[in-house]
């Protein structure tokens, strides 16, 4: 009475997580169905007598591998989600009828097949219980898959790590290494590490190069990532020409420095 | 209880993910559809086994489980391979070698 | 089973059960030795293929002494065989088990009787001729090496087909032989049309050979054996149906190879090939193969009329056939290779008038590669001395420049028309009198067949030999050298004595070949010196009307193509006018209408299910998208077919 | 509980191979970088014969080994002695470092990125990825183990063992790696896809019997009426798992995409060894564990033969690409296999056995010389590129030429006595209009062989065509081998054939 309670109530829950997974918009929402799934037939497997599997059934499948999905749907991108037009033409129509042929058929030849009613049940084969009966059959009877399985798993292993695993080829230089580097084999002016990119008086920016102590502007302090990119500003915007009238003006004395340059205290503090 | 019920259970299961295959174009869901499948085997092992009144049912879903941990592990090795080239998982994207 | 059934076959064959059957016994002797024969030229293949550069300077000896090799050999296992008596002169040798798959067995043996030997003889013989003569013509081509290696090959080859006591060696002989053709036909591939006409004679030789493989299919499935004396001694007890559709599915295959109706396509292209390629295989030997088939599967065609009637029908619409193409072709070694479609449908003709027929089929043939080897290599010696120019409207009057070619070709010509005492008198005019004998309109046929190459030889022979000179060469045409010459001089002497000896001195061929063939005498409706005149009466006018077309006449140079009303009226001879509507036009329409048929109606059969079978896979490769989803749609509703299929078996 | 009897001895070629592989995983944590190929290459070779002389030794056994999991038959030790002889010719093939310029048709590191720099510096530096050999290892063994399963659980697992090291070996191409991977991709979600129906299947047909033992199977077939349905559609759904694998239609729509994306070394030894293991493990399901339901399963098989004879032979006509051609041809081949298979005569193991091993050995060695025939892209696979081959390099051609010959069924080759037996088998089974069928479809087949010979031989060269690289010892070893082999059993093949018939005796 009970297991038919259970089944009316988990079988539809179960079929509901398989359709989520088929549904979802986003892998992720599948992928936690199809874990809904899994758990309901973990409660099936308990039901009808076989608790080693329910258990294994929750710890490796859903515990493990569904995980295992659950990052890789993370590496590739949680956000994306599929659109639900369909490209390949007559493919919805033809899936569905394959599928639901299939069904037809299956289903069709299971309730026609005259099974027993009543299970005979497990109590006779596993009289010291299920976890025991299944050693002895794993070891015993089908010690050799046992032994065998070790290549699939060995395989799956070695597969992984040659398909994902970029192996450090070279020696990486660490930091200390660099540093002495760059004082044996540097110009001298470049021992204390590059200027900091930034004008102060009138910006604060990667994009902007350093005005040097002598007022000309640096390249070594903007990213080469940038330059690249088109992104950083020219150094010629920041190199200073001096006209005669700056000349003239700069003999008066130093009183009148161009407008929108008064932000100089703001970016004074060097790092 | 009667094993058809579980039975019918698993073929519905087994169909839903043969859909799955074939409707949905994320591989990660694809495959995923595969381990619902076997799911479903291996629901339909259990319920012959208790039928049976052997173990033997019992036994290969338990291989079933460990072959599939080894076929999603080289499975997602697969997939992550491709995304890494494609910066794409469908495998609607994977369609150059035809005709 | 296999051995109860051949002790069968023995027993059978001792009691003469079938047509002039004798008893086959293990060869001891010399006999032992018959597999020499094939290893010979085997040997010279393999030297000359695989030699490399190093046999390039001697290859040419290598080739030949290889056929003369097997030449002798055949010489001597003749010999031996006429001491034997006369109806105990069939040895088999045993060499391997070829296949044991299952309740199939083949063995490779050989066997060789009276119908063997006399092939052993003329493939050896003239092939041997025929390579010699290559030397000199294939002189000044750098692979000359690989071309003798390939017509060893192909000799080899041709004996295995001839010796076989297996339908399925046979095949292999078959196949063999068809290799060499295609080799040899695309050997100068840097012409193109040399590798479309290979291309097309090895299409067309396929659906020969799905003739052969039907039939060996049909075999194994009757009697569980493709032996021939398992075949042969279970015939009689198979259903006629079976038999019948047996001999038919032969005749597909002799059609392919023998170019006859409606497979007869590929032969003019095959003329591609270099001359003594044509003369070897294409008109002296490996084209008769379908004809040897037809006389070795006696035993088959004994017990089936209807086949028989069938075999009947094609040699004759190929006779008439191969003999108004060549009356319309102006390059000469295709108006050569008319006529021997046409010499074919005469030996197919024969062969399928039975007994009374089998006999007269292999003289004939014999006959036709000692003339046709002749002229062929007339023709060739003859486009030697033109700078490889082969329409014969830049011909004439050659017979002043190279008078051994001519005196040769002339023998050959003489023969083939059936001028008596030359050699294909005597043959054609047997098959003439067992046409007649046999059905009126088959000798009627028969009858307009030897007119018609009355008048087409006499036009070839005029336009290259006699008439006005149409060739503008700064250094004129020149005899060739005697490498070339000497064959053709043997040649010809065969042309000349052959038809006569092999009838009259020593052994009749006849009677040779009875313990093989069996012996059926006919009963003529007329008396033979009537039948005999008005054969003759009919030769003279072929050869009249086209001295009067051709020798009378300068030939123009210029293909004729004007309407016939413009040529009336230009032309002041109403009698030639006359002549051409009655006479010529017609004939040209038909001739036209062969040819387009020809190209259309049965290469059309052969494109058209080509480019169909081909538009089928244009359409299914489409199912191949490229998306996995599509495939795995394919495959699910492959598992619904799979298990509706599993389940319905059990419905009823 | 007793402790399982093993009998190493009998399974000294499995665990031989199994071993090796293990071994080869572990060199490839601990030795030298620079060493791993030479000490790969050796170790694969020196396993692969030792595992070749164990079977020879065992010939002649039959035994049922493992309590009862592994059969140790004619049929199995006969495949498993022609799976180790080609796969010995493979690892030749994987080892040929002469046409890459020091490279191997692997990527140096198939977890670079295709066109990185990495990829560059890798190429430059001449690494190799030498996982590639304990993987092929691996895959042997699952290539051994698959005919010789001797219950439902063996055999699903050796389907496994068989095909991840595949699915992640076809991924690993040198050049066109995106296709490759695609390749990879499509194999593995199809092949998931069928494993998963096959288990289905499976779970029917031990729903049915109770067992997985082939023999109780076998005995179990009458017992429980009322029942046949779930029988028959789990047999139904167990032959499409296994006839994915031998690429029949309708189920082989992953052949040529495969067969043209997976480096052309893998393609040759997939084509060869994984229809030798799939059609050995077809054909001891169905004789052995569902020999009583002969005539509820011969008319789907005929269905499935037709439709693959014809398929393949039509669609391989309008090829443009070598290495879908050949695919196109191996489900043709896979057809003319079937239709022994589906006479189910007594002759019908032997000729298969037979049929297999010739059309293994031709096939080898026509994937071989495909990856000679390069341009600066590397193999040059287009048909067009291979017009007038036959000039360039006429003992390639020609070799070449011999196995398009043999794959036609042409007299002299082994392909010819193969075709013959299997016809004659299924003649005598009485399933002579599949035979017809199959004629019809041979002949359709040899038009594309012929085409390819013709376009190699009779067309003109093209004006930048391919070159035909001097590969090391390695790959000419291999193809001299094949062809001599193709040729030799076309001459005389009886004692194969004796050794086939011999070794057709399934033991239950």
């Amino acid at each position: 009475m009970g297991e038919t309670a259970l089944f009316w109530i988990m079988a539809p829950i179960a079929v509901l997580g398989a359709l989520g997974l088929v549904f979802a918009r986003k892998a992720v929402h599948g992928a936690l169905s199809l874990a809904l799934t899994m758990i309901s037939l973990a409660l099936f497997y308990i039901a009808q007598e076989a608790p080693f599997l329910g258990v294994v059934q929750i710890v490796v499948y859903t515990g493990a591998i569904m995980m295992l999905f659950l990052f890789v749907i993370m590496l590739v991108g949680v956000d994306s989600s599929d659109s639900r037009v369909e490209t390949i033409r007559g493919q919805r129509a033809a899936a569905t009828l394959a599928v639901l042929g299939v069904i037809v058929l299956l289903t069709g030849v299971t309730v026609r097949a005259t099974l027993p009613s009543e299970p005979t049940g497990l109590a006779q084969a596993t009289p010291d219980g299920n976890v025991p009966a299944i050693a002895d059959a794993i070891f015993g009877t089908y010690v050799w898959a046992f032994e065998v399985v070790a290549a699939l798993l060995i395989t799956a292993a070695v597969g992984a790590m040659t398909l994902t695993h970029r192996e450090r080829l070279f020696h990486r230089p660490t930091q200390k290494e660099l540093s002495i580097k760059r004082f044996t084999e540097g110009p001298p002016g470049e021992a204390a590490g590059l200027p900091v990119p930034g004008v102060y008086a009138r910006h604060n920016a990667v994009d902007t190069p350093a005005l040097l102590p002598d007022g000309t502007p640096s390249e070594a302090s903007i990213n080469r990532v940038l330059v690249a990119r088109g992104a950083a500003r020219s150094t010629e915007e920041f190199r200073h020409h001096p006209t005669p009238a700056d000349i003239e003006a700069g003999a008066e004395g130093e009183t009148d420095e161009p407008v929108g340059g008064d932000d100089d205290t703001n970016g004074g503090e060097r790092a | 209880m009667n094993p058809t019920n579980y039975l019918v259970l698993s073929i519905i299961l087994f169909s839903i993910g043969a859909a799955g295959v074939l409707v949905r174009r994320n591989a990660l869901i694809a495959f995923m559809s595969v381990e619902l499948m076997l799911n479903a085997a291996n629901l339909s092992f259990v319920t012959f086994a208790r039928m049976h009144g052997n173990l033997d049912g019992q036994i290969v879903a338990f291989f079933v489980m460990v072959v599939a941990a080894a076929e999603v592990v080289v499975g997602l090795a697969i997939i992550v391979t491709i995304f890494r080239t494609r910066r794409s998982a469908s495998v609607d994207d994977a369609s150059l070698l035809k005709l | 089973m296999t051995s109860t059934l051949s002790a069968l076959a023995t027993a059978v064959a001792t009691e003469g059960g079938h047509g002039g059957g004798q008893a086959v016994v293990s060869a001891t002797g010399v006999f032992d030795l018959t597999w020499l024969l094939i290893a010979f030229p085997l040997l010279g293949a393999a030297i000359l293929l695989l030699g490399g550069r190093r046999t390039d300077r001697v290859g040419h000896l290598i080739g030949c002494g290889a056929s003369i090799a097997s030449f002798v050999m055949g010489l001597v296992l003749f010999f031996a065989m006429l001491g034997e008596p006369s109806d105990g002169r069939a040895f088999t040798v045993q060499l391997w088990e070829y296949v044991n798959a299952g309740g199939y067995s083949v063995d490779v043996s050989l066997l060789l009787d009276q119908l063997s030997m006399a092939f052993v003889l003329l493939i050896t013989g003239v092939g041997s001729l025929i390579h010699v003569y290559s030397i000199g013509y294939m002189e000044h081509d750098e692979r000359r090496r690989r071309f003798f290696g390939y017509l060893n090959l192909f000799v080899a080859a041709m004996l295995l087909l001839v010796l076989a006591s297996d339908y399925l060696v046979l095949f292999i002989g078959w196949e063999g032989v068809g290799l060499a053709s295609y080799l040899l036909i695309g050997f100068w591939q840097h012409k193109n049309s040399a590798a479309v006409a290979a291309k097309k004679a090895f299409v067309v030789n396929r659906v020969g050979d799905m003739g052969m493989v039907l039939a060996m299919a049909s075999m194994i499935t009757v009697f569980g054996s493709t032996a021939f004396d398992v075949v042969f001694a279970s015939a009689e007890g198979a259903s006629t149906g079976w038999v019948t559709v047996i001999g038919l599915f032969l005749l597909l295959g002799a059609c392919g190879k023998s170019a006859q109706f409606p497979l007869q396509s590929w032969l003019l292209d095959a003329m591609e090939g270099p001359t003594p390629v044509s003369a070897l295989i294409h008109a002296a030997t490996m084209v008769t193969a379908g004809v040897y088939l037809i006389v070795r599967s006696a035993a088959i065609y004994d017990l089936a009329p209807d086949a028989r009637t069938a075999v009947v029908v094609v040699g004759a619409i190929t006779l008439l056939m191969g003999a108004i193409i060549g009356c319309a072709k102006d390059d000469i070694k295709k108006a050569l290779a008319g006529s021997t479609m046409s010499q074919i449908g005469y030996m197919t003709l024969a062969a399928g008038l039975g007994p009374a027929g089998y006999a007269f089929a292999i003289f004939h043939l014999l006959t036709h590669g000692f003339f046709k080897a002749n002229m062929f290599l007339g023709a060739g010696s003859v486009m030697h001395g033109m700078h490889d120019e082969v329409n014969m409207r830049r011909y004439g009057g050659l017979r002043i420049m190279m008078p051994v070619t001519f005196i040769t070709f002339a023998m050959g010509y003489l023969a083939i028309i059936g001028i008596p005492p030359f050699a294909g008198y005597f043959s054609k005019d047997k098959i003439i009198e067992a046409a007649f004998a046999d059905n009126w309109v088959v000798g009627l046929a028969t009858l307009l067949g030897a007119g018609i190459t009355a008048f087409y030889m006499t036009r070839l022979m005029l336009m290259t030999f006699f008439g006005n000179r149409r060739w503008q060469h700064s250094d004129p045409p020149h005899e060739s050298p005697p490498v070339m010459t000497v064959p053709l001089i043997v040649l010809a002497v065969l042309s000349v004595i052959g038809g006569f000896g092999l009838l009259y001195l020593g052994a009749d061929i006849v009677d040779w070949l009875a313990p093989v063939t069996g012996e059926a005498h006919h009963d003529l409706p007329m008396p033979l010196w009537l039948l005999i005149t008005i054969t003759l009466a009919t030769v003279v006018a072929g050869v009249a009307v086209a001295w009067a077309m051709y020798g009378h006449r300068a030939v123009r140079e210029d293909v004729p193509a004007g309407n016939p009303l413009t040529v009336a009226a230009r032309n002041d001879l109403y009698g030639d006018a006359f002549n051409e509507a009655v006479f010529m036009r017609p004939g040209q329409y038909l001739t036209r209408s062969l040819v387009y048929f020809e190209n259309r109606g049965v290469d059309g059969a052969v494109v058209g299910t080509a480019t169909a079978v081909g538009g089928l896979s244009a359409r299914l490769r489409r199912w191949q998208t490229g998306f996995v989803r599509s495939y795995a749609a394919t495959m699910l509703g492959g598992v619904g077919v799979v298990v509706l299929a599993m389940l319905l078996v059990r419905l009823p | 509980m007793n402790a399982p009897t093993i009998e190493y001895a009998e399974l000294a070629p499995l665990i031989t191979i199994f071993g090796a592989a293990v071994v080869g995983v572990l060199i490839e944590a601990f030795a030298p970088r620079r060493l791993r190929h030479p000490i790969q290459v050796g170790l694969s070779l020196v396993a692969l014969v030792a595992a070749l002389v164990q079977v020879i030794l065992l010939a002649g056994t039959g035994m049922v080994a493992a309590v009862g999991a592994v059969a140790i038959d004619g049929p199995a030790l006969f495949l498993q002695g022609t799976i180790l002889v080609l796969a010995i010719i493979s690892v030749g093939f994987f080892a040929e470092r002469r046409l890459e310029a020091g490279g191997d048709a692997f990527a140096p590191s198939a977890s670079s990125l295709p066109g990185s720099e990495e990829e560059r510096v890798l190429v430059r530096e001449r690494m190799l990825q030498t996982e590639v050999y304990p993987l092929v290892l691996f895959a042997v063994g699952g290539m051994m183990l698959f005919p010789a399963a001797n219950d439902l659980l063996m055999l699903f697992i050796a389907l496994e063992v068989m095909s991840l090291p595949l699915y992640l070996l076809c991924g690993m191409a040198r050049r066109r790696r995106l296709l490759s991977q695609e390749a990879a991709l499509k194999y593995f979600l199809l092949g998931a896809f069928s494993s998963a129906i096959f288990l289905f299947g499976m779970a029917f047909v031990y729903g049915y019997a109770g067992t997985l033992r082939f023999g109780e199977i076998s005995e179990a077939l009458t017992a429980n009426v009322g029942q046949d349905g779930i029988l028959l559609a789990g047999v139904g759904l167990m032959a499409v798992g296994l006839l994915f694998k031998v690429g029949a239609v309708p189920f082989h729509s992953w052949t040529p995409d495969v067969y043209q994306g997976a480096p052309t070394p893998i393609t040759g030894f997939m084509a060869a060894c994984t229809k030798l293991a799939a059609f050995g493990a077809l054909v001891r399901l169905f004789y052995v564990a569902f020999g009583g339901l002969r005539t509820d399963w011969q008319p789907m098989l005929w269905a499935v033969a037709i439709a693959t004879m014809l398929v393949g032979a039509v669609v391989a006509l309008t090829q443009t690409d070598i290495k879908r051609m050949l695919a196109y041809s191996s489900i043709a081949h896979a057809g003319f296999v079937l239709t022994a298979m589906v006479a189910a005569d007594s002759s019908a193991t032997g000729a298969i056995l037979f049929y297999l091993a010739t059309y293994g050995i031709a096939t080898l060695g026509a994937f071989a010389v495909v990856t000679l025939v390069r341009d600066s892209g590397g193999e040059a696979t287009h048909l067009a590129k291979w017009a007038g081959l036959g000039r360039r390099s006429p003992v390639l051609a020609a070799t070449f030429a011999l196995f398009l010959l043999a794959f036609a069924g042409i007299p002299l080759t082994s392909g010819f006595v193969g075709k013959l037996s299997v016809f004659t088998a299924a003649i005598d089974g009485g399933a002579a209009p599949l035979v017809v069928v199959g004629v019809i479809a041979s002949a359709v087949a040899a038009f594309f062989y012929v085409r390819v010979i013709v376009l190699m031989f009779f067309s003109d060269p093209a004006p930048e065509g391919p070159t035909v690289a001097v590969p090391s010892l390695w790959t000419a070893v291999g193809i001299t081998l094949g062809a001599a082999a193709t040729l030799l059993l076309g001459i005389v093949p009886g004692p194969l054939l004796d050794l086939a018939q011999q070794a057709s005796i399934f033991v239950r």
